[in-house]
């Protein structure tokens, strides 16, 4: 066998901080610690550093400084979102319009905004994934007052239209948000190109910390605050800010717009490579999510005759991290809500795994990986000759 | 969150005694219900003991190494002792399960007391049959 | 004029990090990034860490791990307290009762609720800025589902009886709540001592990192959750955890408890001193919040015939920084909520700064601020010959 690596391959799920955001952060951890609302001077130090990422951050997506409220992370950007417009918009009606794919941070939001009042309509997608901007065009209501589907799923790495849907959505007057806490530093995002009014992202996608994202609201966009006390972010998000979170994410950002085109490419050539190697060894596995209209750093595969977890485990015992279904509930055994939705029959669901590559991953990791997943799948076939 | 031990990790990763058999002498299904994972148990019984013993198994890993840990309990035990195996015999065994894992344990123990019960039905006639020889 | 110093003098704002905890965070920022909820090794590192924290947190506090949920910081603890029991109360009433000097994170949410259905009584306090268990008493009625009141005022610095108010509320079984941001790591603080079902904490203020805070929930205290996703702190509080800050929470606990008794101490001693030094040098100068029952570290006085702005100016040309009235509201120039409270003339009330010092305080430091403050105040009032 191969010599050991260690192969990280579960980006999707978090990424490692960027050498530079580290630096960054460590220098401020040890030189500026002010309350970024005291009038002093360590006050006043701090504010500078928090508009600086502030600006970082509105470039990476072409919007303005004063549009991004920072967040503690996507979590809280999609909450504040969906019931920050269902709320502000609850004199004009209490219709939501979303996709049956989205993030739990926005489905089991707007479950939530179900029990209390609001009437929420969840769209199919595809065997590929897509939402079909005329589906969304069709469930528009006179009392809609907002459209949330996310740029890119986190799952199967699918990239929605967007754009499309954003049109629909203005042509109506209706405040459409993204989930784009997928696609932010791996693929373009510019509030403008893709018609949105509201977009969440988080910095530990992107090489930043954990614990932190933004939330971009566009000029007029009108939203309710979550949480309530002094009057920071603009009132959008109050608590004192977390200054070394929030530069982590600034610099992260600044790194993103740098690096982007270059290290995409990348991604999407080792992807290549691991689906590629995947189809010719394994002919009869299933690659999740649209062949091409996908994020660049994505491989989502079903084994019809595996399990997830034994996958997971194994590759783990040879220094290789994947995830089975999303990160955040890859503690569950039972099939993820996306896959269901695309039509994955609970036995192959269940052979599930995602594959997500990042800065540190090289060619030889890909093949590393190949031969090691190859030779799992096929003891566990044995296992079972009833396949 | 599932934190698996070291044993269940080296049974997972190396099961013993996984393959089937073609010739066994009785054999015992049992599926999970609730995620639908599957074991069947292959058995040679000799003087009423368990002299070879294999199984296939379609399951999670704490599954995988439930089965190879059961196999490796039950071999060379007699069928009534092999019967008597408990999940906590197996659980023990694999140095504990993770909470939300031990419902796993439960595969092994009923598809191998399956087996055996298999096993006594098919040799109901001729054991009554060697009872009556040895009694006479 | 004495050699100029940099003084830090606005501890309740926030801290510096303890070098024990930058340490810390810097070593977690370089090794450990792994998603605590990822079942592969990078996962269980970070699980790990995060467990550790927990613990550290609970210990400081005498609660059990499980009872401890991290968040976002003291805002989010005090929102999460009070609309997650406000609202899991619901079917027995919609009466909460609190006091009028909250942090705005506790009063600005009751006037969210009051404006959402519920009926919430602001108990006054007495000239010394105590609320009286026996106000809490008589404002009980059949359908109170919580109360929540300060352990010591952010502002004052007066330590409210808690335990006696949580033993009331424990009779009358009614979730109780204490905001503890500014008593944590300054006075002890053990639940179980404090009677409290929940009770609020946030790192920054005891030399951890901005942005990351804890809720205590005793078991069997129900409360619903803000935000809504992934499932991680239990279903409490989703979304990816902010390891390196809730990382340097734990060691900022941890030292807290090791250090307090004797830094506490020495905190006093300085406050005695400063108290002292003004009161002889300014006569009319006034302390407010109680005289002994206060926290240890703050020091707050109202000077007739000055601007808090103007010696928050003055002062911080001196490398001196100060806050006047609460850190968050530094920014307004009306009299504060909890000025007025106690009863202070918009005069008077205006001309008042708050001290309050911490680990980096020398006895040298109070001598040199003394200087600088009585000089200040004496040539203010020089301007306005009617004082
Ligand atoms: C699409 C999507 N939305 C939201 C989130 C939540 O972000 P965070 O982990 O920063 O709370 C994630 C990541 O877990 C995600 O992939
Ligand atoms: C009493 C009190 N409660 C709540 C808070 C809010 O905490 P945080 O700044 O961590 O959001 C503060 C500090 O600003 C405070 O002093
Ligand atoms: S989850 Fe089915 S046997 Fe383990
Ligand atoms: S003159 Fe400036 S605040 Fe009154």
């Amino acid at each position: 066998m191969a010599v050991r690596r260690e192969v990280y391959l579960d980006h999707a799920a978090t990424t490692p901080l960027h050498p530079e955001v580290q630096k960054e952060m460590c220098h401020i951890l040890e030189n500026t610690f002010g309350n970024p609302s005291s009038l002093h001077f360590y006050g006043r130090a701090a504010k500078q550093q928090l508009e600086l990422a502030r600006t970082r951050v509105a470039a990476l997506i072409g919007a303005r400084p004063e549009e991004i409220i920072f967040t503690s992370g996507g979590t809280e950007s999609d909450n504040l979102a969906v019931i920050g417009a269902a709320f502000a918009g609850r004199s004009k009606g209490r219709h939501i319009i979303t996709s049956a794919i989205e993030h739990h941070a926005v489905l089991d939001t707007c479950v939530m905004l179900a029990r209390n009042g609001f009437d929420v309509t969840y769209l199919p997608v595809d065997k590929d994934g897509f939402v079909d901007p005329l589906d969304v065009r069709k469930a528009i209501r006179r009392d809609t007052v907002l459209i949330t589907i996310m740029h890119a799923n986190n799952e199967i790495g699918t990239i929605e239209p967007i754009p499309e849907i954003g049109r629909i959505a203005r042509e109506h007057e209706i405040t459409f948000h993204t989930d784009a806490v997928q696609t932010v530093g791996y693929i373009p995002v510019h509030v403008d190109a893709l018609n949105v009014d509201l977009l969440s992202l988080s910095a530990h996608k992107i090489y930043g910390p954990k614990g932190v994202g933004a939330l971009y609201i566009r000029k007029g966009t009108r939203i309710q605050p979550l949480l309530h006390g002094g009057g920071q972010e603009r009132e959008y998000r109050p608590g004192t800010e977390n200054l070394p979170g929030i530069v982590g994410l600034g610099k992260a950002a600044e790194v993103a717009a740098r690096d982007l085109p270059g290290e995409s490419a990348r991604y999407r050539m080792l992807c290549d490579r691991l689906i590629r190697g995947i189809k010719e060894r394994i002919p009869d596995a299933k690659l999740n999510g649209h062949p091409e209209q996908r994020l660049p750093h994505n491989v989502n595969f079903s084994f019809c005759g595996t399990k997830g977890e034994c996958l997971l485990v194994g590759l783990d015992q040879q220094g290789i991290a994947v995830s089975t279904g999303s990160a955040c509930s890859s503690g569950a055994s039972q099939l993820s809500h996306v896959l269901k939705e695309i039509g994955l029959t609970p036995e192959l669901g269940a052979g599930t795994i995602r594959m997500t590559v990042g800065r540190s991953n090289k060619e030889e990791d890909i093949d590393y990986v190949l031969d090691a997943l190859v030779e799992l799948v096929e003891r566990q076939r044995a296992f079972d000759e009833k396949v | 969150m599932i934190i698996y031990s070291e044993k269940v990790i080296e049974h997972f990763m190396c099961p013993q005694n996984a393959h089937s058999m073609p010739d066994a002498d009785a054999e015992g299904s049992y599926g999970d219900p609730s995620c639908g994972d599957y074991l069947t148990v292959y058995l040679k019984v000799k003087d009423n003991r368990i002299e070879e013993i294999s199984y296939l198994v379609f399951g999670c890993c704490a599954s995988i190494a439930t089965s190879s840990m059961t196999s490796v309990l039950a071999k060379g035990k007699t069928l009534e002792e092999a019967f008597n195996i408990t999940e906590e015999d197996i659980i023990q065994a694999l140095d504990g399960l993770p909470e939300n894992k031990v419902h796993c344990s439960n595969l092994g123990v009923s598809a191998l007391r399956s087996a055996i019960e298999n096993y006594l039905n098919k040799n109901r006639t001729e054991d009554s049959y060697e009872n009556s020889n040895s009694s006479r």
